[in-house]
């Protein structure tokens, strides 16, 4: 695996490689980079499963992790790639013509995250929500308890007490509080 | 294709002939381990509200019922279940900390009306509260929190045992944030604590490692964390619901670690004292003790001038000469009390406030703050109680703190089982293993083991270092042969309270034992020395039927310029001190206000 | 009394009789059908509540009047064959109004009625409604086939085409049995009998999972109760049917019930065991099986 | 390799047009639309298929899911990582188990806890239970997509033997809520050993029954024999694992591949096949359910009666753990079953991805399977590739 | 958190939901004939429903009520995981179908709607429909606490928390899923409300259709389809 990995290096700059168990690797690429190095990986190196597409949202940093996780079937190992791209402008060349299922997942991360893959097919159809007009779900921002209440109106229940206010409300109620604000 | 596939299938048939495996009446009892419908042992809350924390459905809300009363580690709410939000994980039965939230193994309930199924188990009584089975806590070792105590690295007996220095180490980061780890962030213990210290707020504060906060909190209700940090009554460890199962969490060592990890002279930056607001108000407190600390404290940070008068040489009272160093060693005094004396609070030591000085006061400064504490010993008055070498306890560590020398015979016997009757047997021990290489101190205390008042561990070290505890005999008589004690008798204690619950011990006079001594110390309890007080004044002032001052919730007595605090009015405690403190000083901020 | 009078008295008993006992029937093999999958299964009145409950359903939504007449023509074509079915042999008045020739005619009405109904399902707009119906048209006429060529087959054996003769022609021990004296006829026209029964194999028209219900899709409360009413009473009929041309009649009551009861277990015999055949699978089974053997029969007594 | 030789021909089916879509010109009355689902008996679970007809013959399948999307990855976001363990188990209500052991030991491995040795056991054990449930549904299902009732009567009553297990073992009936990050939540009880052996048998005697009524029924075989037939080259190409991989002879399974628990002491071999059609397919469920059947006695056998079953965690109301990430599998019924976490430092997670094996199955797969089949052909099509609605959309 | 500052909000995306397969448009006919088509005239009916007011003769009525209460027809429609709770109750374990109770694949057929569980909106928009097919009377019965109040979840950004805002409910089911005994309560529930003559909320929803179609609108966003569908 190391072979591999200091091989693809030298190509592909590979960055933060994370040797998560013997048969499991993190590495980071460069965005340009990685549908050549995934080809590549497919092609020559025999990862021929792709397992996963994802992505994380690193809000504070402002960026999308894209993670492609591919698998070696006859080596038994996976190797997975990083690649940060831009949140404000999130564009991602497809993969969908290297695996059929990848323009499914890219499907999601539209609708999800609002990533845009460029001529990833039925990509602008909706796919698992309908008539969806907020921003995209799965991004941090987007609050989905306050969504849900201001939209789905709950059953009405009783206020829940804090234990420690409570008590002590109850049984002194005209002493101090004690959040750091208040002095004295 | 062959006959064989045409014909195998009609195997099937010979299913028709035999008793079908339908169950005749289709509504089972769920099995013993089933998560049902919720019960609650409402005697056994606690309404610590973990459930409701762990709950990742808002399922749980903490209500307040009739009938229970919120009490001192009871926060009288009670789980209400909304079976529109449950997911009958029975998470809120794993972590429940008093094990007293449970499911049954009843499943089935249908209603028209929805509202119905917000319940509050164990008080709105449902058919299935009677049921034995269901789902409980898995095994006794199935924990979502540590139960065990995180050891403090301490001096063991062998090494304490003949020094006053402080044998308590502290916790490591390590260990603090393991510690803090434990808390459940109940509250419980907030309304518990006389100051009401933001006691889950300061614990978050360690998990974070974040001490400045920490820092920040406990000055918000204590002014002496050092102090508290290491002698505190911990009342808060008393209900704490962690302690509930296992071992209750160490809010004091924890607080201790928090005040430790920061050195004094960043507190100013860290607590945003650095330019506070000074007005022409005058504010004399009589006393340095911790009362007096408190409450200037907060009257300086209210933008008072005040002044402490002290009649020793040393800020601190009884902190300072009532406890043995090996607990509160003095440096960590010196290190709060110079924080609040940075803050422009003057000391005036070896200051004693007599009748005449305390009306000069008066005249002198707007507000007199008194909080002289308990410093006269009580004398048990049995026979022989008057000789020479029988002590009062506080006046011995008085001595020893101030570095007197005391007499220290072979034999000790101390009579008293609360905290100070311990500090005297193990400063008497510490100075016999230094003088003699051994220990002969016995402790004897009028109640039996389970009711003494003294902490726990107290008791505990105290054995260690050699020490013979062996309570609930009551002191008879003091023999005395040729002028010197030879031990003191005494009979086994039957009762202390009568049925009133007043004070009243019956003895059983059969069952006798003699302890022999050289020395005999009562610590039965102290009284507070008012001679400062003219008879003019006392005339003025209301006592109650115990000789202690009246005050109102703001600790002012009659006199309106006068408060009082401290030991005097709530009896000794040193937390109980901080937190009347800062009630007196928001009363008499509130009085200099309305006097304008 | 009139016999034109008593007589059609007795042909609406016998019809109210055939009506419970096709529910009675049907009930009892859903048991049974029940019982081979280790369950009790429905009680036995289960089938008339139904029959009440859909006729008493409040809403009664019409996409037209061929969607309403629909049903009609499917009762009509049930009624039909009942009306030319003689129910008991040896009594005048239980021969319904069986006539020289009707063989000719229950065979049309056999058709008839799944005529009616795809013009009224076909009315109701909803797709499955219109597969299940281009469906159940294609695998009916294979179906039909063979039933054909073994009545042609007996008839040619009976020299006649009519029912009641033909079951006249077996009375005296079963040993005169069509069953036995034209065995494959018989054959013929007991695998196709499975179709016209419509159970599993020959069941996609109305298969739930291939096809929510088929032709009745789109019908509710009464319009399916007429539906339910004709089912009951064309299995019965059909039943019948069969026992006229090949077990030998019925010359009781009792006789009628055991004998179509028989017949009519037979379909459910061969579908619990078997699931079911794609339709262009069903036809060319019918094609290739019974239908061969139907040209065997007639080829046997040409 | 006459075996695969599959219809490639679809020049008489729409063709793309200019812009790479199909063009399906409904309105020349040369195809008809139908929707399949989402309330369909034909359909596995709460989803749609939008298919375009020539006659009974389906040119252009589209999936719609989403009828159950609740939105679990942006949930768990809110969730501390114990309250996760409940939530994640409802991806897939079909067979929960999966899920709660890849989320439970994403979060022990993450935060480098090791679970106990008993602990593992039951974790097999329960896994195992739960696929050998999920094969009691779905290998008599095949036939109930065909019209054979029995054998999911059958099927069912000896799933809910398992379930009775299960309530035994769990407190639970579906919904286990078994393991927790650090272990399992109780050790077997009393008697479970021998109450677990009479329900195997009963087991054993069903898997011969169905072996009469279902695989050796002349009409099952017609309707699934060479029908919807696996192109191995689709195996890759979509990402296919579990069973439908097996049967056109792909040799992979997580438990022996990458073993996980103690698989690796357990004695069982991967079964494969090597001609994909629905019978196969279905045949091979059949036999790994007799071999979760065997696996399960083996555990049985083998796990020790007592330990502890639970390593301590920190306090679960504000466990923390440090940056990181993490892909987990588990082989379940349907196959690869994975969850990808990634954490931050904080008490909750910052994104959880579930991979079941439905996601490409019940999209793309089946997208391309299905034309030029018969629209009669589409349940047992469907439950032959066990798609999964839920894990799809989560 | 200044950096947080700088993240650009992204808009709210706004679409407009347009579904041409519903579009009006003109058709040339197999006879060259040209006629314009209007789906949402011609696939549905856009009539109001109706009150239907039960059988003025009380002996009839609640003889009907009894036969309606012991011939269940449940529409089956697995909205949520409680569906899989169905399958056990109609085999052998359990057996439902002792009871009267039978599963129908079409809605026309169905009295009885089993809602089991969540309702994620692009499914409520689907259990309308059906249930708007659905003769007159109709029952719903509502599964576990996701129909109540949310349930699990109840924080989700795709799914209801409670179900009697848009459809009429007569009996709910506690459980998160409840058993199948807890289900066979359900319909005992029902068959009393049944009998009792309580059970009228096909005519609860025609009286109140104006606020169910306004809860219903408020969050079906595309919602493609006449207000009633026959």
């Amino acid at each position: 695996m190391k072979d591999l990995i200091n091989k693809l290096s030298k190509a592909y700059e590979l960055s933060d490689v994370v040797y998560q168990r013997p048969n499991f690797t993190y590495a980071t690429a460069n965005k340009e980079n990685v549908i050549s190095l995934i080809t590549q990986l497919r092609d020559l190196e025999g990862f021929s499963h792709f397992v996963l597409l994802s992505c994380v949202d690193w809000i504070e940093d402002n960026i999308f992790q894209l993670s492609y996780i591919l698998n070696n079937p006859t080596q038994k190992y996976d190797l997975a790639i990083r690649c940060m791209i831009d949140r404000k402008e999130a564009t991602m060349t497809s993969a969908h013509h290297l695996w059929e299922q990848i323009a499914t997942y890219q499907r999601e991360l539209k609708e999800m995250y609002g990533i845009e893959f460029p001529d990833s097919p039925r990509l602008n159809e909706d796919f698992i929500l309908e008539g969806w007009d907020d921003i995209p779900p799965m991004r941090r921002e987007f609050d989905t308890k306050k969504f849900s209440e201001e939209t789905f109106f709950p059953r009405e229940r009783p206020q829940s007490n804090d234990p420690a206010t409570y008590m002590k409300n109850k049984m002194h109620p005209d002493e101090w509080d004690n959040t750091p604000s208040s002095k004295g | 294709m062959s006959l064989k596939d045409i014909l195998l299938p009609f195997k099937a048939w010979a299913n028709v002939v035999k008793e079908p495996v339908s169950l005749k009446d289709p509504m089972r009892e769920g099995a013993p381990r089933y998560r049902g419908f919720h019960k609650n042992d409402i005697e056994a809350c606690i309404g610590c509200g973990t459930c409701e924390a762990i709950c990742e459905n808002e399922a749980i809300v903490m209500v307040p019922v009739d009938g229970v009363e919120t009490k001192s580690g009871d926060s009288g709410l009670r789980p209400l279940l909304d079976y529109g939000r449950c997911c009958w994980c029975g998470l809120c039965v794993d972590i429940c900390t008093t094990q007293s939230l449970n499911m049954s193994n009843e499943h089935t309930w249908v209603v028209t009306d929805p509202e119905e199924l917000k319940f509050i188990p164990g008080i709105d009584k449902k058919a299935w509260d009677t049921k034995e089975e269901g789902w409980k806590k898995p095994a006794p070792n199935y924990h979502f929190y540590g139960q065990e105590r995180v050891s403090m690295d301490e001096l063991h007996a062998e090494e304490r045992g003949d020094s006053f220095i402080e044998f308590v180490k502290g916790y490591s980061k390590e260990q603090a944030q393991l510690e803090a780890d434990r808390c459940v962030e109940c509250g419980i213990c907030t309304a518990t604590c006389p100051a009401h210290m933001g006691i889950p707020e300061y614990i978050k504060a360690i998990r974070n490692d974040d001490m400045e906060e920490g820092l920040r909190i406990l000055y918000v209700t204590n002014p002496l964390p050092e102090i508290c940090g290491r002698i505190c009554t911990h009342k808060c460890e008393d209900v704490c619901s962690v302690g509930q199962q296992g071992e209750s969490l160490s809010i004091r060592w924890l607080k201790r670690y928090i005040a430790d990890q920061i050195p004094s002279e960043k507190y100013h930056e860290i607590l945003d004292t650095k330019n506070i607001y000074k007005g022409d108000k005058k504010i004399a407190l009589v006393g340095a003790g911790p009362a007096s600390l408190s409450a200037a404290y907060y009257l300086s940070l209210m933008g008072h001038n005040c002044t402490i008068y002290e009649k020793l040489e040393h800020a601190g009272g009884m902190m300072r000469y009532g406890i043995p160093s090996y607990r509160l060693p003095y440096d960590q005094i010196d290190k709060d009390v110079k924080y609040i004396e940075a803050l422009g609070v003057q000391f005036v030591y070896n200051t004693n406030v007599d009748a005449t000085k305390l009306i000069e006061l008066n005249e002198n400064f707007d507000s007199v703050y008194v909080a002289t504490g308990l410093h006269l010993g009580r004398s048990t008055g049995i026979p022989g109680a008057d000789h020479e070498h029988v002590f009062q306890s506080i006046e011995l560590l008085r001595k020893i703190t101030q570095g007197e020398e005391i007499m220290v015979p072979e034999k000790v016997v101390v009579i008293g089982g609360g905290n100070v009757a311990m500090d005297i047997t193990r400063s008497m021990a510490r100075l016999q293993k230094a003088k003699y290489g051994k220990v002969q101190v016995l402790a004897t205390s009028l109640e039996s083991e389970d009711i003494m008042p003294a902490d726990r561990e107290e008791v505990v070290e105290a054995r260690e270092e050699g020490s013979i505890i062996d309570p609930g005999w009551g002191p008879k008589s003091i023999e005395i042969v040729d002028g010197k004690i030879k031990g003191l008798h005494v009979h086994k204690c039957l009762s202390i309270f009568d049925e009133n619950k007043r004070f009243s011990p019956k003895f059983d006079t059969e069952d006798i034992k003699f302890f022999e001594a050289d020395m005999v110390i009562e610590s039965i309890g102290q009284g507070m020395d008012i001679s400062y007080l003219s008879e003019e004044l006392k005339s003025q002032l209301t006592f109650d039927p115990r000789g202690r001052l009246t005050v109102n919730e703001s600790f002012q007595a009659s006199l309106p310029w006068l408060f009082v605090g401290g030991d005097m009015v709530q009896g000794p405690d040193v937390i109980h001190g901080i937190a009347n403190g800062h009630k007196a000083a928001i009363g008499i901020d509130n009085y200099l206000n309305s006097k304008k | 009394m009139d016999f034109e009078l008593k007589r059609l008295g007795f042909t609406l008993l016998g019809l109210l009789i055939v009506l419970n006992w096709g529910l009675l029937m049907g009930a009892a093999m859903r048991k049974i059908g029940a019982r081979v999958g280790k369950r009790y299964g429905i009680p036995w009145f289960q089938p008339w509540i139904n029959l009440v409950k859909n006729y008493a359903i409040r809403t009664s939504l019409s996409h037209g009047i061929m969607f309403y007449l629909g049903p009609v023509f499917r009762l009509s074509g049930g009624i039909g064959l009942f009306l030319f079915m003689p129910m008991i042999i040896g009594s005048q008045l239980w021969l319904n109004y069986s006539f020289q020739g009707d063989l000719v005619l229950i065979m049309y009405f056999q058709f008839f009625g799944m005529l009616g109904m795809a013009l009224g399902a076909g009315e109701g707009g909803h797709p499955y409604s219109a597969i299940g119906i281009s469906r159940g048209l294609s695998q009916f006429t294979t179906i039909e086939l063979p039933l054909t060529l073994a009545i042609i087959s007996i008839a040619i054996q009976y020299d006649t085409l009519s029912i009641i003769e033909i079951v006249q022609a077996q009375q005296g021990g079963f040993m005169n049995w069509t069953v036995f004296t034209n065995p494959v006829a018989t054959i013929a026209a007991m695998l196709s009998l499975l179709g016209v029964l419509s159970h599993s194999p020959f069941n996609l028209v109305i298969a739930p999972n291939e096809n929510p219900i088929g032709p009745p899709t789109e019908y509710h409360g009464s319009f399916l109760g007429v539906l339910q009413t004709n089912r009951a009473i064309l299995h019965v009929v059909e039943a019948a049917l069969f026992m006229n041309l090949f077990f030998g009649g019925a010359t009781n009551w009792f006789e009628f019930f055991a004998k179509t009861f028989l017949i009519y277990f037979w379909s459910v015999f061969v579908g619990v065991v078997f699931p079911r055949f794609r339709i262009e699978q069903s036809v060319s089974w019918f094609l290739k099986v019974p239908l061969v053997i139907g040209v065997l029969a007639v080829i046997l007594y040409m | 390799m006459s075996l695969f030789n599959i219809d490639t021909d679809r020049s008489k089916y729409p063709q793309p047009g200019e812009d790479g879509k199909l063009v399906v010109d409904l309105d020349s009355h040369k195809y008809v639309k139908l929707w399949q689902g989402p309330n369909h008996p034909g359909v596995t679970g709460n989803m749609a298929l939008e298919l375009t007809l020539a006659g009974d013959e389906i040119v252009q399948a589209k999936t719609h899911v989403g009828y159950l999307h609740r939105g679990f990855e942006k949930l768990i976001e809110r969730r501390l990582f114990i309250q996760g363990m409940q939530t994640s188990i409802r991806m897939c209500v079909a067979e929960p188990d999966t899920n709660e052991y890849v989320y439970c030991q994403c979060v022990e491995e993450l935060s480098g806890i090791e679970i106990p040795e008993m602990a593992k056991w039951i974790r097999t054990l329960v896994l195992e239970m739960s696929r050998l449930q999920s094969f009691l549904r779905v290998v008599p299902g095949q036939g109930g997509t065909t019209g054979l009732g029995i054998g999911v009567q059958w099927g069912m009553y000896m799933r809910e033997l398992i379930l009775d297990r299960f309530e035994e073992l769990t407190g639970g009936r579906i919904y286990h809520m078994y393991f927790t990050p650090g272990g399992v939540r109780g050790l077997l009880p009393d008697g479970f050993k021998k109450r677990m052996e009479e329900s195997l048998i009963e087991i054993d005697d069903f898997v011969k029954r169905i072996d009469d009524v279902m695989y050796s029924n002349a009409v099952f075989k017609k309707r699934t024999v060479d029908v919807a037939v696996l192109d191995p080259r689709w195996v890759d190409k979509y990402g296919i694992v579990g069973p439908v991989a097996r049967s056109a002879g792909f040799k992979r399974d997580v438990r022996k591949d990458y073993p996980y628990l103690i698989y690796n002491q357990l004695d069982f071999e991967a079964i494969i096949m090597n001609h994909s059609d629905i019978y196969n397919r279905s045949r091979v469920r059949w036999y790994e359910l007799q071999q979760s059947v065997d696996l399960i006695r083996q555990i049985m056998a083998k796990m020790p009666d007592k330990g502890d079953f639970k390593a301590p965690t920190p306090n679960v109301l504000h466990w923390e753990i440090p940056k990181g990430e993490a892909y987990v599998r588990a082989e379940s019924s349907r196959g690869e079953y994975g969850l990808y976490m990634v954490t931050d430092g904080s008490d909750k997670p910052r994104r959880v991805n579930l991979r079941g094996p439905s996601y490409t199955q019940a999209v793309c797969l089946l997208e391309d399977m299905l034309v030029g089949a018969n629209i009669a052909d589409v349940h047992s099509i469907m439950v032959s590739l066990q798609t999964c609605p839920p894990e799809i959309e989560r | 958190m200044s950096e947080e500052k700088n993240i650009e909000q992204p808009s709210k995306q706004a679409k407009t939901f347009e579904n041409p397969y519903y579009a009006k448009r003109e058709v040339t006919g197999p006879d060259g004939q040209k006629f314009i088509v209007d789906p949402m005239k011609d696939y549905f009916s856009d009539e109001c429903p109706t009150v239907h007011e039960p059988n003025s003769i009380p002996v009839v009525e609640k003889f009907l009520n009894w036969a309606r209460a012991e011939s269940l027809w449940v529409l089956g429609f697995g909205t949520g995981c409680g569906s899989i709770e169905i399958g056990p109750l109609l085999t052998p374990r359990f057996d439902a179908f002792r009871y009267g109770v039978m599963p129908r694949p079409t809605p026309r057929q169905s009295n009885v709607f089993i809602i089991s569980g969540y309702l994620a909106v692009k499914t409520l928009k689907r259990v309308i429909r059906s249930y708007e097919q659905m003769p007159n009377p109709k029952y719903v019965l509502a599964l576990g606490s996701c129909t109540i109040n949310g349930g699990m979840y109840y924080d989700s950004y795709n799914t209801i928390n409670r179900l009697d805002q848009y459809i009429p409910v007569d009996a709910y089911v506690a459980g998160c899923m409840p058993r199948p005994e807890a289900l066979l309560a359900g319909f005992n529930k029902l068959k009393e409300l049944i009998k009792a003559g309580k059970a009228e909320n096909a005519n609860e929803y025609a009286k109140n259709f104006d606020w169910y179609k306004a809860n219903q609108k408020k969050i079906i966003k595309d919602w493609n389809m006449p207000d009633y569908n026959w």
